[in-house]
């Protein structure tokens, strides 16, 4: 058994990376291949992997993840600014700093439990957010967001209006105009910034599964399970819950320092509650305590909110022009209530379906369908057989 | 919207978006090679169209300024394929003569969502896949400045929608940015001498500033103006962005010995803390032996609607407005009216403004690349287009023309009749020295 | 009164004991009350190395509010509990179990999500890497030696047959012997039973009662609480009676049937 | 001195609104245990009834101008509003300027249904649901309310002004022998009698009651209640029209003090969900202490000399206070044990 899972979990890893870095041509039919979107897929797949080793192992629901994209984004934005436009420093910097802080909010907020844990997260992430854009401002440049600019010629330039980047100076690196995010001089916007993601999302995937399948996975679980339980079978449940909210603080840092590398900006909205928000529909809509679900709930709310948007009536018109004209406009104006402007709409009623007729998100439909497909060809095939597959 | 409406828009968009679906199939990596040529540059259009890129709010609290934007796009397109029509027809430049460089203009939208985030992430798809040569819209200096910013980078020229805040083309200014609208340095000396004709110069104001950076810049400069006319500053109170009520920030003005409140608020924060203030009793109340007035330096006739009665007899300045009288404004609200049903909104004209003005660089250049777009605007003046007189200062790619100072409608004839302009302060009183605020244009970027 | 029992009590185990006599647990002037209810009132008890001590007692006489202060559960008012020298009062739950104070529940607090085979590997993994460890490559479907032990005590308890199944879709008493096999995996120095065949077939009581004998070979302490006279009378070496928050007797199984005060309370708990 | 009397009159009014938020979704909790996501949306619908109403009054049929000319420069096409010839311009007019007040009459029945349907056609399914699907589905469906309202009535808040009587502010400075800046608009202080009315009714209701002692008793412990098992589909049924008819005259009669727009519920859902929290899960005198008390200190922390020993407390004072409470006082103010605790 140890080893079917073994192979299993292989063949998903290589499933995963396989789709990961063809996705340039496998998404091109649906429109979905251009380097931002790639980019984003796997940064909200990374926030979503490590948002449900804490949710969906342990239960314990954050509503304030969200705070940790935003150090990571502003934790790499300012070693651009301060150190060096190679990325490598931002990224593990920004890592290290969203565990800190991770460290610090959830040592505070995992006092409590179930509901008063997510409002105490909750809490945390509001007040980071609205100083962030107010009195923070001297740091976090407010509303406007911080950002990148040339090197300045002046001390007596602000900080933030120019930057110094010490290490590049040092190593005497010219820069035109506005400087790029790079590794080690390759440029890290497009494709080669969405193949550093796309590792790097390989990566967190690998992690996060040996994480699961580890003892410590195990006790998560079992936290999730029977808390009490596990107290009276020796375990400290507190430092496993504070490494789970540790460790997924550090990928949302991660993910939020891909952000900048991608797109060297940090704005505060991006710890606004409906950005924690965002992560958990994320999980939930692709299956919570799966694997592959979060990271697929995540590419399908970042492409509604990319492309369904992107559908005005015009491109309706087009694609619906093989119809008779009556027809057509009949069809356009019921389809253009939930594409364009009114692809909320579609993510509200999304959510709905998915939540009554699926209970265990995507992954679950994904189950039900191979079950069925199992089943035609031999009954006798154990459900235990395709639920594994399906994971 | 009537059924009639719907219809005559939607052939409009049939002949006019771009099949989004049809663009870029092969990964845009293997095409980039292209970008090596000297004279080319991102998204250069190879068929018989190029693509405009339309970044607008349509969801979140500023849908319905996006909208109208979207709408005035659209007709902007219309006129510009058509060679004529609207302000095309009093525009000072005769260059547009039906499409653009010999090309169709279509167009991609996008959703801001009023979010920096989402904004880049929109003018992305619109630049990555779908091939837009400019992105345009937006309806707060945030997500200006940060999309300007993306264009930048991408190489793309950006013009500027909504977007008041000085930094804008102060010391966030780059040079493929543009920005039509006003900003708070010009509504401070525009408003300035206006207040102090209607209420003195013996003032002292106290101001409730939205918390972030736009908020900062607009109380900044109504200070300026506004105490080197004499007045007094009682208080200046950061608001938090969406507080809704606004109650605990008002009382304390009724104690504050302070005869003006200046609300440097903007959209929904407006309506909110307007209605507050005149429920308040504000308007009616009597300090120092003066009346009080209360002061909305920036209005958006949209929001004012959401405000009501509140807004009667309060001073204010907007970039334009449809009730003006000179031919530009006339046509674009009567293309714009015929078309829609009700007259356009500031937004909706700054919005038309910048897509003419982009298609008439373009067509005086010969081409589409930012760098030589840009040269063609820089220094560019222009009339007709519903401001009088107006320039393109090349050294900060701001438009400069006249300011309009608006007081809410006593006795308003249509729920579209909210503002009546006062005053329209000339050019000359507004203008600044582009070091002033700061910043650097630096060099084109063309991809 | 109380202390006469007690003395007999003492003198009775040192002559089971026939050597030194080796307190393994020790519950000195234990006081709990709830909101002005004394659940446990002047608890004295003293538990043998290697014993079974049962505590009998009718419905709301404290038993279990006993067992909770043991382990850590609820904190006594005054008085302490010793467990092999180490004061357990005011210890965590999961302090009380590193020092080989395992329990049994009543009603079964498994796992729900987990196989039957994690349930029972769970405690023993905890026992044997008590401190709080990350590592991701720690594969627990590799930790052999804990299978082997785990699919042997699932035996023991005869739940060989439903290793794979959801503790969540298991029978009560399969709960129940799930329970009991991740008590024993453990192998703690004392363990504590809260009526561990409670609501099992005579059947399956039997087969229990013969597992806990077993046991009893290896030397573990237990301490159970059980209702069923038939259990607690083949098990236990010495008996305590619980009634109204008190010990009102305590001594070998024989001497405490014979108890007149057992009978009254027993009695008046079928006159309520 | 006058300054910290107006600002207690802000707390207690925001806390009277806050409160009467968080009443609705504390009961639903207490009872359903259903963590309802949807219950800003029901403020925001309460609130639209109050524009339903007032554009019910204004429908109308068109009437060419003689004399005036629309922004065209065409005749204008005057809007004469039906009741106006129905009932003449002085009854037209009073209808009009009094729509807030009477839309509670629209919004009691229409509330009560959109609860009934709303708990009958999905909560219901939901009750022995994890929490994180109740949320999922009711933020869903808060979504998707939002979007029809935006589809119909725009994005834009729309201005609902209290009656003339009440219009403007009273002098409450001399009522109490403060200086004459001490006044506070009319509409503010009816919001907050209303507010103290409804808490009162429902309290009353669940107090005597005997439909009210079953709902008490299945916040004291929800499985108790479920061996009552007689009806108690239909208790549940009616407990959440009843939190809907409170949420939705909350948002009726809020419209005055704030303009509506499609977004105003997902506006206080944050602050709604934390003010039950201060309370106590599951508390209905929790979260109307916890209302009245975040209200009171979100005033203070506003004040001038507050704001300038501690920038930006008011950005964050309501966030602090709930981590303070629930650091110190494990349960919230006033909650029970169990409640809401797995």
């Amino acid at each position: 058994m140890g080893n079917t899972q073994s192979r299993n979990d292989l063949l998903l890893l290589a499933g995963i990376a396989g789709f990961t870095l063809l996705a340039p041509w496998l998404l091109a039919p649906i429109g979905a291949a251009y380097p931002d979107l790639l980019q984003k897929f796997c940064i909200f797949g990374i926030f979503a992997i490590g948002f449900n080793i804490l949710f969906g192992l342990t239960g314990y629901l954050s509503f304030g993840h969200a705070v940790f994209i935003g150090v990571g984004s502003y934790v790499s934005v300012w070693c651009f600014k301060l150190l060096t436009m190679n990325i490598i420093p931002a990224v593990a910097l920004s890592v290290l700093m969203a565990g800190l802080f991770a460290a610090a909010i959830g040592y505070v907020s995992l006092r409590r439990s179930g509901i008063y844990f997510s409002i105490l997260t909750l809490a945390f992430a509001q007040m980071s957010y609205n100083l962030a854009y107010s009195v923070l401002t001297p740091i976090t440049n407010g509303e406007t967001g911080l950002q990148v600019r040339a090197i300045r010629t002046n001390a007596e330039l602000s900080l933030r209006d120019g930057d110094v980047r010490v290490i590049d100076q040092a190593l005497g690196i010219q820069e035109v105009g506005v400087p790029i995010t790079n590794l080690f001089g390759m440029k890290m916007s497009g494709y080669p910034g969405f193949y550093f993601c796309a590792v790097l999302l390989i990566i967190c995937f690998y992690l996060a599964q040996r994480l699961t399948r580890s003892n410590f996975g195990v006790m998560l679980k079992a936290i999730k399970s029977n808390q009490n339980r596990l107290n009276y079978t020796g375990i400290h449940t507190r430092p496993y819950l504070i490494a789970a909210f540790v460790i997924s603080g550090m990928y949302a840092g991660l993910a939020g320092s891909l952000m900048a590398v991608t797109d060297p900006i940090a704005g505060a909205e991006r710890m606004q509650w409906t950005a924690s928000g965002e992560v958990v529909l994320m999980t939930i809509l692709g299956g919570v305590g799966t694997l592959v679900g979060p990271v697929l709930g995540a590419g399908l709310i970042k492409f509604a909110e990319q492309k369904v948007s992107s559908w005005n009536e015009g491109i309706l018109n087009s694609f619906f022009s093989f119809l008779p004209e009556s027809l057509q406009h009949f069809v356009v104006d019921v389809v253009s209530l939930f594409v364009g402007e009114g692809w909320h709409l579609t993510l509200g009623l999304m959510f709905m379906v998915i939540v009554i007729f699926l209970p265990g998100g995507l992954m679950e439909g994904f189950r039900r369908i191979m079950a069925r497909f199992q089943k035609k060809p031999d009954e006798t095939v154990a459900p235990d057989g395709a639920q594994q597959a399906a994971e | 919207m009537s059924d009639q409406k719907q219809l005559t828009r939607r052939r409009l968009l049939k002949t006019s978006a771009a099949a989004a679906t049809a663009a870029t199939a092969a990964p845009y990596f293997f095409t980039r090679g292209a970008l090596a040529d000297s004279h080319a540059y991102r998204n250069a259009p190879t068929g018989d169209s190029v693509t405009f890129g339309f970044n607008v709010p349509q969801t979140g609290a500023y849908s319905e300024e996006g909208k109208d934007e979207l709408r005035a796009y659209e007709l902007a397109v219309e006129h510009i394929n058509a060679g004529g029509g609207g302000m095309l027809d009093t525009f000072s430049s005769k260059a547009l003569k039906g499409g653009v460089n010999g090309k169709k203009v279509k167009f991609v939208t996008g959703d801001t969502q009023t979010k920096s985030d989402a904004a880049r992430a929109s003018a992305k798809r619109m630049i990555e896949n779908d091939g837009a040569i400019m992105i345009t819209g937006g309806s707060s200096s945030g997500v200006a400045i940060a999309v300007q910013g993306l264009c930048q980078e991408a190489g793309v020229i950006f013009m500027a929608g909504l977007t008041h805040s000085n930094d804008t083309t102060g010391k966030d200014k780059r040079a493929n940015g543009f920005r039509h609208f006003f900003n708070t340095e010009m509504t401070g000396a525009a408003l300035g001498p206006v207040l102090k004709n209607a209420f003195g110069s013996d003032r002292r104001a106290y101001h409730l500033t939205a918390d972030y950076t736009w908020g900062w810049s607009q109380e900044g400069s109504i200070k300026k103006y506004t105490e080197q006319l004499g007045w007094q500053t009682a208080a200046a109170v950061r608001t938090p962005l969406g507080a809704g009520d606004f109650s605990q920030y008002i009382t304390p003005v009724l104690n504050s010995g302070a005869d003006v409140l200046v609300l440097n608020h903007y959209g929904k924060d407006m309506v909110n803390s307007l209605t507050n203030a005149v429920q308040f009793g504000l308007r009616d109340k009597q300090v120092n032996g003066k009346d009080f007035a209360i002061v909305v330096p920036l209005y958006s006739r949209l929001m004012a609607q959401g405000a009501g009665e509140n807004v009667k007899g309060i001073f204010g300045s907007t970039n334009w407005h449809w009730s003006l009288a000179d031919e530009g404004s006339k046509a674009f609200v009567k293309s714009f009216g015929e078309k829609y049903g009700f007259p356009p909104s500031q937004a909706a004209h700054t919005t038309y403004c910048q897509a003419i003005l982009y298609a008439d660089a373009c067509q005086r250049a010969g081409t589409f690349k930012p760098s030589e777009v840009g040269k063609s605007l820089e220094g560019f003046k222009f009339d007709g287009l519903g401001n009088g007189p107006t320039e393109y200062r090349a050294d900060d790619h701001q438009c400069f023309k006249d300011v309009l100072v608006v007081k809410g409608k006593e006795n308003p004839s249509s729920k579209f009749d909210v503002l009546e302009v006062v005053e329209v302060t000339p050019r000359a009183k507004v203008e600044y020295p582009a070091s002033l605020l700061g910043g650097e244009l630096g060099p084109y970027n063309n991809g | 009164m109380l202390a006469t029992a007690e003395k007999t009590a003492d003198d009775e185990s040192r002559e089971f004991q026939r050597g030194t006599p080796n307190s393994v647990l020790h519950i000195d002037d234990v006081h709990k009350s709830f909101s002005g209810l004394h659940a446990l009132s002047d608890v004295d008890l003293e538990v043998l190395e290697g014993e079974t001590h049962a505590i009998i007692g009718p419905n709301g006489a404290g038993k279990s509010t006993l067992l909770n202060v043991c382990v850590g559960r609820l904190k006594p008012d005054r008085g302490a509990v010793v467990f092999d020298g180490e004061v357990l009062t005011g210890k965590q739950p999961h302090e009380i179990n590193q020092l080989g104070v395992a329990r049994v529940f009543q009603t079964p607090e498994v796992f729900p999500d987990l196989t039957v085979l994690e349930n029972i590997m769970v405690p023993a993994l905890s026992k044997r890497d008590g401190h709080f460890r990350v590592n991701p490559f720690k594969d627990f479907e590799r930790e052999a030696s804990l299978r082997d032990e785990a699919v042997a005590t699932a035996e023991s308890v005869g739940l060989q047959a439903q290793l794979t199944a959801q503790a969540s879709s298991m029978s009560r008493g399969d709960k129940r012997r799930l329970e009991l096999a991740m008590g024993l995996i453990q192998h703690p120095r004392l363990l504590l039973l809260d009526e561990p065949t409670a609501g099992m077939a005579r059947h399956d009581t039997n087969a229990t009662i013969d597992l806990l004998k077993k046991i009893k070979e290896g030397g573990m302490t237990k301490v159970i609480i059980e209702h069923d006279m038939h259990v607690v009378f083949s098990l236990a070496d010495r008996i305590s009676v619980l009634a109204g928050g008190r010990i009102i007797a305590q001594g070998t199984p024989d001497e405490v049937k014979n108890d007149p005060k057992v009978k009254e309370a027993y009695l008046g708990e079928e006159q309520v | 001195m006058d300054g910290l009397f107006l600002q207690i009159l802000n707390g207690l009014d925001k806390g009277g609104a806050y409160a009467l938020i968080a009443l609705g979704l504390t009961l639903v909790f207490g009872t359903l245990g259903v963590v309802n996501f949807a219950h800003g949306a029901l403020f925001m619908l309460g609130a639209f009834c109050a524009v339903a109403l007032q554009r019910i009054f204004a429908t109308s049929y068109q009437a060419v101008s003689e004399t005036k000319k629309d922004f065209l420069g065409n005749p204008l096409k005057e809007d004469v509003p039906y009741i106006q010839d129905w009932f003449g311009p002085d009854v037209a007019a009073f209808l009009m300027d009094w729509s807030v007040p009477m839309s509670i009459l629209l919004a009691v029945p229409v509330m009560a249904l959109i609860g009934v349907i709303m708990e009958r056609g999905l909560i219901k399914h939901f009750y022995n649901r994890p929490h994180a699907d109740q949320i999922l589905v009711t933020f869903g469906l808060a979504i998707v309310v939002q979007e029809i309202i935006k589809h119909y009535f725009g994005a834009n808040p729309i201005p609902q002004p209290a009656p003339d009587i009440v219009a403007g502010a009273a002098n409450v400075g001399a009522w109490v022998g403060l200086g004459e800046n001490v006044v506070y608009p009319w509409w503010r202080l009816v919001y907050f009698g209303f507010s103290a009315a409804v808490i009162f009714g429902v309290f009353a209701f669940l107090q005597f009651t005997n439909f009210g002692m079953v709902v008490r008793a299945g916040m004291q412990d929800r499985e108790m209640v479920s061996m009552l098992g007689i009806n108690i589909q239909r208790r549940f049924t009616i407990v959440f029209g009843l939190a809907a008819v409170v949420a939705g005259v909350a948002g009726a009669m809020y419209t005055p003090t704030l303009p509506p727009d499609y977004h105003i519920g997902m506006d206080f859902l944050v602050l709604s969900f934390v003010v039950v929290v201060v309370g106590g899960m599951g508390s209905l005198g929790g979260a109307v202490l916890a209302g009245f008390l975040l209200g009171v200190l979100q005033s203070f922390a506003s004040m001038n000399e507050v704001k300038s020993i501690l920038p930006g407390i008011d950005q964050i004072i309501v966030y602090l206070i709930a981590v303070i409470v629930l650091l110190t006082l494990p349960r919230g103010l006033l909650g029970r044990k169990g409640v809401m605790e797995e």
